[in-house]
């Protein structure tokens, strides 16, 4: 029977073993600590049982140096844990260079994934081992939660934003993606899977997919479209500024500030273009919110950051790569 | 202080105002003053969740609060500001008419209170009707279109302007809400003191009711800076 | 403990104060000092409040140490709330 | 119910007056505390019919007993309730209300008047909370996450929003009538460094009342605005951050969490000196730890919030913080321990009660430190280790406390013994059906188990079925005391004054106490806890 009850879902990701190793380390350290104090008691309960001896209770006062034991040790040991913690999760939330992106869109209730190729694919995840890979997520309605167990890793997508997420699997495999965070009714049906390949499978995966055209050649037909090149041009003579250098870059701001244009601010500059304008432009882009949805607004995301892509080296779809890199052994 | 209040034993309860579980006055003034003070300190944690608000989205959104402070009737709010002073005032009076026993006085200045009260909500009432006809209520009607025009220098989303207005509408009203409340208290405090059940041996009623409307008063003085003023300075 | 009765000149004078003030506020409001109108804004709006807290509300006269406590106590939980929160907002985009 | 058949027994707070209206419009505080254990008992067993539904559909794995929605608005009240309405009123509002005038030794709470308010707010907001359930209930989760709540929901969110408004109302009055108790009515001699350790944590508890309590009121409001008119401040469509929501609920809600484990920690300060025969081990740490859990308490709100999409720095900011407010939860454990050190122990139903408090916090605390620790919490995070972790505390620690409680003083209420027997009964199977509910919950819980779901996967079906299991030997291990607690009112033994030989004023007045609980003013001379100096009653001894 109790070959059937695991205490940790499969390590099937890098993180996996980094949060297992200071799991282990806090479940032991909880047992000694439990087990000391639990004999400490059996052990005062019983030997200072009240007997019919008349023997009486011994009065003390209690002791200083006890105190300050027991507060600074205990504070020794936690700190030690918080940064532990905190190495793990700098891990977890500070991206890696070099990664495959692929678009999230949560919603009641089911996942949507867009890959930069175009294949799209609901409550279903493919993804090649060995590849670092970033989810950049958001929400349609209500705020919902990504979470592979097997990964360790965990992050809400709310609506209105992008938050990201990144993982490396290391075992082809089939694995849970759970809703983690209550969305209503169906929350407990928004269930999917990760199917982690290796590389070349998953390179023969994306060719039999339905091809929809890449996610930022879609991104270029609608941005055609929706008319956007009437302002952004690709020489300076439009009324607003040349995108293809934006993505990545520092950008300055009309009230004097920097900022580094990620896929929050192209999305934001998107959909509230007055919350941050470009120095030396007027606040004349039309605001594109509730006119697109989350799909499409990922489609221009990703052209507008295809129109920047990063230097040589570093390739941007999990294709390309997996089919470069080899597999390691786990 | 002494460390325990009711070191002196005082037998004779032959004071009406006094409490059975009171061992002297002075115990029963001084448990209502800090009664009055905690509930103070509740009050501004209540008015706390939405000055932070206020502060988060006074952050994201400076330039939409801004353009809504400009709209708002600095005039109003100025003289609304002087009228709550001037009612503080006369609450503070009041209390010392109570202190020395002068009846009179005290009712004078109680009703003088009462009608810088009404006042204020009376000038309250116009500046939120002006926001009403000018299409500034959150909701359906809302349109800020006007505001938009009048600034063409900053861009204004009119989804973040909104926020600013529905945070003006919840502090104000709050507060309002409160002055209301305070009016009451004083109807009833003006009463009594016309009955002269207040005088120098009991007054507490008088002050914790003062306590409440100078709290009110303060919350004020806060609101008018961060409402109003958030952006008088010419365009350029 | 007895009550300490204050003199209604004081009184009149903390209400010009506040007057003053008032007028003083919303006039440095149309001056352009950058950053430094919200500064002045609120350093003048807490002036007042202390005016009134010390004075009005008697805090200033009162013997007990428990009235001032509460007052700073409820003042630094806000801030707690205010503080913490701006924490996250002001570095949310730094990662 | 009580005043039957007592003609014959000495005059006291129960038969001083008789009639319906002697209760429903009394100041007594011990009647209002008695107003109060009814009512919130009856709320307990609301939210306990929610928990067994909610364990019997997750017998199996698939969503078979009710219906999705349904589901969602069981564990939604099931929250509500017993947070809201039982656990967070429940040893303030009972034992607190009884004793802290009687501890320090006054004729009653400074304001009885609002004492009795806060009695009828209570019951106002329960009304509308019951009302809000019986009319078709909510289902935002307890925790009324936005824009669920706002923009989706399509249940009596408002009426429960408005419901735990009202309730804060009373949690509030309560907090404040406490505080200026203690600070102004205590009794000649009683100075702060003589009063009970329950005193220091209904003192604790009472600050977070007063501080915490109006920004969840506020909250809730703006919740309840936006539903209304379309504030647009927590909705992300219109440029409102949902995360604000988080923000200001858990402002509040960490803090609740202490509202709702420090009175049990003063009650586990009685009893554990009491049965030990001996004063507490490091009174003025103990005490001091209290107030440090209620003021630290306000700093690690957002350790609930570590995958929401708050900033890096921040996340880092509140796990540091949270282990600072563990170190005086360790104090306590640490000191308690050692009282019993060379004591003289019994083993009668409270005490079993505290040591089974002691055991199941520490494990509920020691399960906190995985939770505040951010690599492990990404994992965890929303899955049932986070159910266990908090049931441990609440369940195991403050439930757990506050039985103990009403056993101890329950000679001083009534006046009568419970059968002592049938107490260590029901408090060994409630130890053992918590732990056989809860415990495999952690293992769930690591394995991936989300919580919050009305079906799960297969292979987490085992231990769920212990989890069930236990629940119902848990629900008999409540329903026991209820049973010869109220045998006990008629058939009981009578309780003399000081059945235990405890210490603490409360204990040197008859049994059941008087209206004005002491005939003159008592002069405190002595130290808390100065049991060498206390006889202990024959039948004790004898008893072990
Ligand atoms: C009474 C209630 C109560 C109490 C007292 C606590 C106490 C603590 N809680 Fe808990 N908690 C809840 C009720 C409670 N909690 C609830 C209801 C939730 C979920 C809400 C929801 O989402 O619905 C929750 C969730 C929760 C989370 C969020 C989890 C998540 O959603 O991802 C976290 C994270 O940090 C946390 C941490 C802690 C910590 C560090 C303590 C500490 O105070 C614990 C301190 C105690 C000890 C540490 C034990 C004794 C110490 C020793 C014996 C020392 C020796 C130890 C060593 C030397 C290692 N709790
Ligand atoms: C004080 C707080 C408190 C208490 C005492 C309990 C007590 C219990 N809780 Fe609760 N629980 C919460 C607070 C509490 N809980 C909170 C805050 C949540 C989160 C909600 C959310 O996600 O929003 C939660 C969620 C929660 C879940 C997770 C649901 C989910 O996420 O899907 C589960 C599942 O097992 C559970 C089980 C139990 C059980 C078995 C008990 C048992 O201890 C109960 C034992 C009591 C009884 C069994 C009563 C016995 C009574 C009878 C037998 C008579 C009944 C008949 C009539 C009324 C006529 N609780
Ligand atoms: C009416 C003119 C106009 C149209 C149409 C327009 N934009 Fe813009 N856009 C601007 C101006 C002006 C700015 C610079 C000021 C600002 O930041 O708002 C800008 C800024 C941007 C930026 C930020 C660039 C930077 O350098 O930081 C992005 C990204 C962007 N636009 C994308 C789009 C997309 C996608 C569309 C079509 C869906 C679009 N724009 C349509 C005028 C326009
Ligand atoms: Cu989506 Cu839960
Ligand atoms: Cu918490």
């Amino acid at each position: 029977m109790f070959e059937n009850l695991p205490l940790w879902p499969a390590r099937a990701s890098t993180m996996a073993g980094n949060v297992d190793l200071l799991y282990i380390f806090l479940v032991l350290l909880s047992l000694f600590t439990c087990v000391a104090i639990f004999i400490t008691i059996v052990v005062f309960v019983t030997k200072y049982r009240r007997r019919l001896d008349g023997r009486e209770a011994q009065q003390i006062e209690g002791s200083v140096l006890l105190e300050i034991a027991w507060t600074v040790v205990p504070l020794g040991i936690f700190m030690l844990i918080f940064a532990w913690g905190a190495i793990i999760y700098f891990q977890e939330r500070v991206l890696p260079r070099d990664v495959a992106e692929i678009y999230v869109v949560g919603k009641q209730w089911m996942w949507k994934l867009q890959h930069v190729e175009g294949q799209r694919e609901i409550n279903q995840l493919h993804v090649p081992a060995n590849r670092d890979i970033k989810l950049i997520m958001t929400s349609q309605d209500v705020i919902h939660s990504f979470f592979v167990p097997e990964f360790r890793i965990k992050q809400d997508v709310v609506p209105g934003r992008y938050t990201t997420l990144w993982f490396r699997a290391t075992q082809p495999g089939t694995y849970h993606l759970f809703c983690s965070q209550y969305c209503g009714t169906q929350h407990s049906g928004m269930v999917g899977q990760i199917v982690v390949m290796e590389p070349a499978q998953y390179q023969a995966w994306l060719t039999t997919g339905g091809a929809f055209g890449s996610l930022a050649a879609n991104g270029a037909s609608l941005f055609a479209q929706l008319g956007c090149p009437t302002c952004h041009q690709s020489e300076m003579q439009g009324r607003g500024p040349i995108l293809s250098e934006v993505y990545g870059n520092p950008v300055r701001l009309e009230d004097g500030q920097t900022v580094v244009a990620d896929d929050n601010y192209i999305r934001e500059s998107i959909v509230n273009p007055s919350a941050k304008i470009v120095s030396g432009f007027k606040p004349i882009m039309p605001v594109f919110q509730g006119l697109l949805n989350e799909e499409q607004l990922n489609e221009l995301v990703a052209y507008v950051k295809s129109l920047n892509p990063p230097p040589a080296g570093s390739v941007n779809s999990p294709g390309i790569a997996a089919a470069e890199t080899k597999p390691q052994q786990p | 202080m002494s460390d325990s209040p009711l070191l002196v034993e005082h037998p004779e309860h032959d004071n009406p105002a006094l409490l059975h579980h009171f061992a002297t006055p002075e115990q029963q003034r001084n448990t209502a003053s800090l009664g009055m003070w905690l509930f103070l300190a509740t009050e501004v944690m209540f008015f706390g969740g939405m000055f932070c608000a206020y502060l988060v989205y006074r952050y994201w959104y400076y330039n939409e609060f801004a353009a809504g402070s400009r709209s708002l009737d600095i005039w109003l709010g100025t003289i609304n500001t002087v009228v709550l002073i001037c009612s503080s005032l006369t609450v503070a009076l009041g209390v010392k008419a109570a202190q020395l026993g002068k009846r009179k006085q005290l009712v004078g200045l109680l009703l003088a209170t009462l009608v810088f009260g009404v006042a204020f909500l009376g000038i309250k009432g116009i500046e939120w009707y002006q926001k009403y006809e000018e299409h500034h209520i959150p909701g359906h009607s809302f349109d800020v279109s006007d505001i938009i025009q009048n600034y063409p220098q900053i861009h204004i989303d009119p989804s973040h302007s909104q926020i600013y207005f529905s945070l003006y509408f919840a502090m104000t009203g709050l507060h309002a809400l409160h002055m209301i409340v305070g009016i009451g208290i004083f109807a009833f405090l003006t009463y009594y003191s016309w009955k002269g059940k207040y005088g120098p041996e009991y007054y507490t009623p008088i002050e914790n009711g003062g306590l409440y409307w100078h709290f009110v008063d303060i919350i004020w003085i806060y609101l008018f800076p961060l409402l109003y003023l958030i952006d008088r300075k010419p365009l350029r | 403990m007895s009550a300490h009765v204050i003199s209604t000149k004081l009184y009149v004078t903390i209400w010009i104060a506040l007057m003053c003030l008032t007028v003083i506020t919303a006039g440095v409001a149309f001056i352009d000092l950058g950053p430094f109108n919200t500064i002045v804004a609120l350093s003048i709006a807490t002036f007042k409040a202390v005016l009134v807290v010390l004075i009005f509300m008697h805090v200033k006269y009162t013997s007990e140490r428990l009235t001032k406590t509460v007052v700073i106590s409820a003042i630094f939980f806000l801030f707690l709330l205010l503080g913490l929160s701006m924490a996250d907002y002001t570095t949310r985009l730094l990662g | 119910m009580a005043t039957a058949a007592v003609t014959t027994e000495r005059e006291n707070y129960l038969n001083a007056e008789y009639g319906i209206k002697s209760w429903l419009l009394t100041t007594d505080h011990k009647r209002i505390a008695l107003l109060y254990l009814i009512s919130i008992t009856f709320f307990f067993f609301v939210g306990g019919f929610f928990a067994l539904l909610i364990r019997l559909e997750l017998l199996t794995p698939a969503g078979d007993l009710v219906l999705a929605d349904t589901y969602n608005k069981l564990f939604t009240m099931h929250g509500q309730v017993m947070v809201f309405f039982f656990l967070i009123p429940s040893i303030p509002a009972t034992l607190g209300n009884f004793l802290v005038p009687m501890m320090v030794g006054a004729k009653d709470l400074a304001f009885p008047r609002i004492n009795l308010l806060s009695w009828y707010l209570y019951i106002a907001g329960g009304l509308l909370m019951l009302l809000c359930i019986l009319t078709g209930g909510v289902d935002t989760g307890w925790t009324f996450y936005t824009p669920f709540s706002t923009g989706f929901s399509n249940t009596n969110v408002t009426e429960a929003g408005l419901a735990i408004f009202i309730n804060g109302f009373s949690s509030i009055l309560t907090g404040l009538n406490f505080v200026v108790t203690i600070h102004r009515m205590r009794a000649p001699g009683m100075t702060w460094s003589r009063m009970p350790l329950f005193l220091w944590s209904t003192y604790a508890t009472s600050i977070i009342f007063l501080l915490g309590t109006p920004v969840i009121a506020i909250t809730l409001l703006l919740v309840v605005m936006e539903r209304a008119f379309g504030l647009g401040i927590f909705d992300p469509t219109r440029g409102g951050d949902p995360v604000l929501f988080q923000h200001l609920f858990w402002f509040y809600s960490h803090p609740a969490v202490y509202i709702m484990i420090l009175p049990a920690m003063g009650v586990v300060s009685e009893i554990i000196p009491c049965f030990s025969r001996k004063r507490v081990f490091g009174y003025k740490a103990v005490a001091m730890s209290s107030i440090a859990i209620a003021v630290f308490g306000f700093l690690v709100w957002a350790h609930h919030m570590f995958v929401a999409g708050i900033s890096l720095y921040a996340a880092l900011v509140f796990s540091i913080l949270s282990y600072l407010v563990a170190l005086p939860s360790a104090v306590k454990v640490f000191n308690w321990t050692a009282t019993m050190y060379k004591g003289s122990i019994s083993f009668s139903t409270p005490m079993l009660y505290a040591l089974g408090f002691i055991g199941l916090f520490t494990i509920g605390g020691l399960t906190g430190l995985f939770l505040a620790c951010l690599g492990i919490d990404v994992h965890v995070h929303d899955t049932y280790f986070v159910i266990a972790h908090f049931h441990y505390i609440m369940v195991g620690g403050a439930l757990m406390g506050y039985l103990g409680g009403l056993h101890f003083w329950w000679p001083k209420i009534t006046g009568r013994m419970y059968p002592e027997a049938w107490g260590r009964l029901s408090a060994m199977i409630v130890f053992i059906g918590f732990n056989l509910t809860f415990f495999p919950q952690f293992i769930l819980g690591y394995l991936g188990m989300p919580r919050r779901y009305w079906q799960y996967p297969p292979e987490f079906q085992v231990l769920n079925v212990f989890s069930t299991a236990g629940a119902s030997i848990l629900a008999v291990g409540y329903l026991l005391p209820m049973v010869y607690l109220l045998w006990s009112l008629r058939y009981g033994k009578l309780a003399g004054d000081n059945p235990w030989g405890a210490s603490g004023l409360e204990w040197t007045t008859q049994s059941p106490p008087t209206t004005f609980n002491f005939d003159e003013t008592p002069e405190v001379t002595w130290e808390a806890y100065d049991y060498e100096h206390i006889p202990l009653p024959m039948e004790v001894t004898l008893e072990r």
